[in-house]
């Protein structure tokens, strides 16, 4: 193993921007999603066109926005809308291709929680809420989400399903009415997660370079299944590294 | 119609009201906010999509009872730590709170404004939030049979909002990321906007939103009343003073101290840039 | 993206399509109307909440199996001779009709835009039009226990709209009265935009909808493609015409000879100002 | 009867202008609504808010629109909402004071037709059909009709209820859950008639000046029931003619 010349925040930022096609439409949350979607945007992906839930309808921000309503999003946006259409019209209305989300605990099952730690009534820690996450969940074609790797944040069951990944197993999305797929892809800073295709439980599918699966099962509060078929993910190119570097204002 | 601020949140804010101060992000309005600390008011329902720092504060300053909301935290920053006090430990006093998603609490507000008991979306199927909030339900669609969620029509009794101008007849315009504002206002008994400035005529702008005079009940004139969020073509959302409020908020000694210098000094207007 | 009307109506309008052309008053979409027309398309569904002499042109050229609309008048003139004598005497061919009011078609577009199964209003209740169309039926508030009338969600195969403007890139930009075209084209499954012009940018106008390219299926360059209805800052509305067609529409054979005129003018543009 | 130096539509369209009062919000049908709301606005309402469901909120056209969405209305309004704006925000909300429709047919309890003559099924006469009529006279907090008075039009029944009036009488309004009071006043070419506060029948309340009540009771369909307290319309003064027929053209 070489020393490698990027942080794990780095390869994770750019292995998330790479799961971003051209001229896919994008509902970018604030935070790394945003980071990540960015940098796609400024490499591979040109034609990206981003949504922020404040009502920046394909926005290229020229640096990255602080909160998901900075007035660099809607100067550079195609068009800003009122805040009930971007759910309403390009949301619900199934727009959207992809969700890219963030979170504090996510399940075996992809699950997400934003809400509490702890019991509701009583919780141990109280987040944020749920923002646009349980319709971007729900109504995207399809949901990447991008969070740091921990046994604290990886867990059996989320203490609050804040918005439902692939609820208990096989066909509980088709049973509740959500008409998107779903996470489709779980990328943090050891490696890449996905769903069974059968079983829906997520899998480890890819590492990042230096990393061993086992580091990543014991950073993981389930007992997690390793792909046979394990990625390597290659590693970030100088051009990716460079654009990361320019957004965050990393050296 | 055009009134000072202190004048106007004791015309239209009283206790025990259910009060809307909405913003999404951009045209926060912080300074009727600190306001509303000033004069004491208490036992408030606060209704917001994206309660920030302004909410902490007023929820530290024990004005709220109640917290109506889709998203709270200091956005980019991290949480709000007067808001988590209030829910774990009841400091100062006992918070309730219902808890929706963003785009069932934009959906109540369209309803509040468009004179409907509620409002249909597809949404919170699944989630724990339906168990934990009476007011999500269903409706079954009389065509298809398909079952969608349904939330109740949100009418505060005053929404506050800021803006960039009004003009002399009260009529006032807004642009950049407009949000939910119309909405909040039309769905309300009583609305206050604060703005940075009056002029004679409201030169049309591209992507403006114009509230009618005849849905505004008073409006006051505070420059950099947005503060520390921003007015888009007026000034810039002060990213800093967001971070710096992170330390502020985090215990309450520190923050009783912000409220003591808050409530010592006796606003009209607030100076341009001040926020915290 | 960009292409010729013709080939743009070939492409993406089919015989048996539910097609609304959508313009309240402003930026009817006429010779898109014409070319249809032209094409001979039979077996259509034609949507609009206000069809008018473009309707009356396509009804009257056998065009149209059904009507789906709100009013269909000669606004400011009177009735439409073709729409009366295809409801009272089937000529030239039956014309089925769905009726609602002005309300009830702008929530069913409303909610084809959202994603909805169906739309919820206060509206229609003691009238008779709901004895007539079993496409109003009520929902109870599970709230409050109110009943209110619901509508079905309208999503037409293809919206066809006019706008001042559209880039390269195909997005369009509309001002002035913009109706209920935004929601028109977002139900629908494609969507086809007659433009005044294609400019290199889309500079921001006041009162702007901006429809992205990623709704539009095809853009084609048409001025004068609104008259004699009117675009706001191009041309006004031809007031006389709409009186003249009242002539015109009276008698079957006066139309045919009309008719006779329009399908013997092979038209890839229309020239500004034609209308009739 | 001395000579009028008026015609009946003039002294209707002017007795018309006179139920609107400055600062009201007025929700304008084209025609002659529209000319008695712009009469109104330019002699004794100055405030006059007028809408026209095109969406124009607060217009103050400088000569009449021929249709509801000319470009007049649009250029001097204090700002243009989209459709269902107007129709969900402002009528449905209940902020609009007073609805100006007007009518093919009317009947006993002021309910309205503006959809067929004859049959539904196999009309005699096919008319325009509802546009915003049904919820202007569900949801305005009152409203005004302006027609010209025949016996074809003042029929007992109409032959399809557009829009609901008083109903079948007493009670029917609020068992329908219709908010706004309804039509409190038809102003025809020949006089006034508003509905009995009890029976919510229409009756005669007012002639125009030379107008005998049995004229009227001979232009309506039913058995019009006259008030014991007619009133005689005041005569248009130069002002209010002046201005009419700087609108309508008339010399």
């Amino acid at each position: 193993m070489t020393t490698a010349n990027w942080t794990s925040d780095e390869i994770m930022t750019v292995t998330a921007a790479r799961s971003l096609r051209d001229r896919m439409s994008c509902f970018v949350g604030i935070g790394l999603p945003s980071t990540a979607a960015n940098v796609a945007h400024r490499t591979h992906a040109p034609g990206l066109w981003m949504v922020y839930e404040s009502g920046t309808l394909g926005t290229v921000p020229d640096h990255l926005p602080l909160s998901i309503g900075d007035g660099i999003l809607a100067d550079t946006a195609d068009t800003v809308v009122p805040v009930p259409e971007v759910f309403n019209y390009w949301l619900q209305a199934g727009r959207i291709d992809v969700g890219f989300l963030g979170a504090a605990q996510i399940d075996r099952y992809a699950n997400i929680n934003t809400t509490v730690i702890g019991d509701y009534a009583n919780p141990r820690v109280r987040l944020p809420g749920a923002g646009g996450a349980p319709e971007i969940a729900a109504s995207c074609r399809e949901v990447i989400v991008i969070m740091r790797h921990s046994s604290r944040a990886f867990v059996e069951k989320v203490d609050f399903v804040t918005s439902v990944g692939h609820g208990s197993g096989p066909g509980d999305r088709e049973r509740l009415g959500l008409r998107g797929a779903g996470p489709v892809r779980v990328i943090t800073d050891l490696g890449v997660l996905e769903p069974d295709p059968v079983t829906r439980e997520l899998v480890l599918t890819g590492v990042h370079p230096g990393v061993e699966a086992d580091a990543v099962r014991e950073a993981t509060g389930w007992d997690l299944v390793v792909s046979g078929d394990l990625a390597v993910t290659p590693e970030p190119t100088e051009a990716e590294l460079s654009v990361v570097r320019s957004l965050t204002g990393a050296a | 119609m055009i009134v000072p601020l202190d004048e106007a949140v004791r015309e239209l804010v009283h206790d025990g009201d259910t009060v809307a101060l909405e913003g999404f992000t951009h045209l926060i309005p912080v300074a009727a906010g600190h306001e509303i600390i000033r004069q004491g008011l208490r036992d408030l329902t606060l209704v917001r999509m994206t309660p920030d720092i302004v909410y902490d504060q007023l929820i530290g300053a024990g004005c709220a009872s109640k917290l109506v909301f889709s998203w709270g935290g200091n956005p980019g920053v991290g949480s709000l730590h007067r808001f988590r006090d209030a829910v774990t430990s009841s400091w100062p006093v006992p918070l309730e709170i219902e808890e929706h998603s963003h785009a069932g609490m934009a959906n109540r507000y369209v309803a509040g404004a468009s004179g409907l008991p509620f409002a249909i979306l597809r949404g919170y199927s699944g989630t724990d939030l339906v168990a934990n909030n009476p007011n999500i339900r269903t409706v079954t669609c009389p065509f298809t049979g398909q079952e969608l969620a349904a939330v109740p029509a949100l009418n505060p009794d005053v929404t506050v909002v800021h803006a960039q101008r009004a003009d002399r007849d009260g009529n006032v315009q807004l642009w950049g990321i407009t949000g939910i504002q119309k909405e909040a206002v039309l769905a309300a008994d009583r609305a206050l906007v604060t703005v940075e400035e009056v002029v004679d005529t409201l030169d049309p702008v591209p992507g403006q939103v114009v509230l009618p005079a005849r849905v505004v009940n008073r409006v006051s004139v505070v420059p950099g009343g947005a503060a520390p969020s921003y007015a888009h073509g007026y000034y810039e959302r002060d990213n800093e003073a967001y971070r710096a409020w992170d330390a502020v908020g985090r215990d309450r000694e520190s923050f009783g101290a912000w409220l003591k210098e808050l409530t010592d000094t006796p606003a009209v207007s607030e100076p341009a840039g001040r926020g915290l």
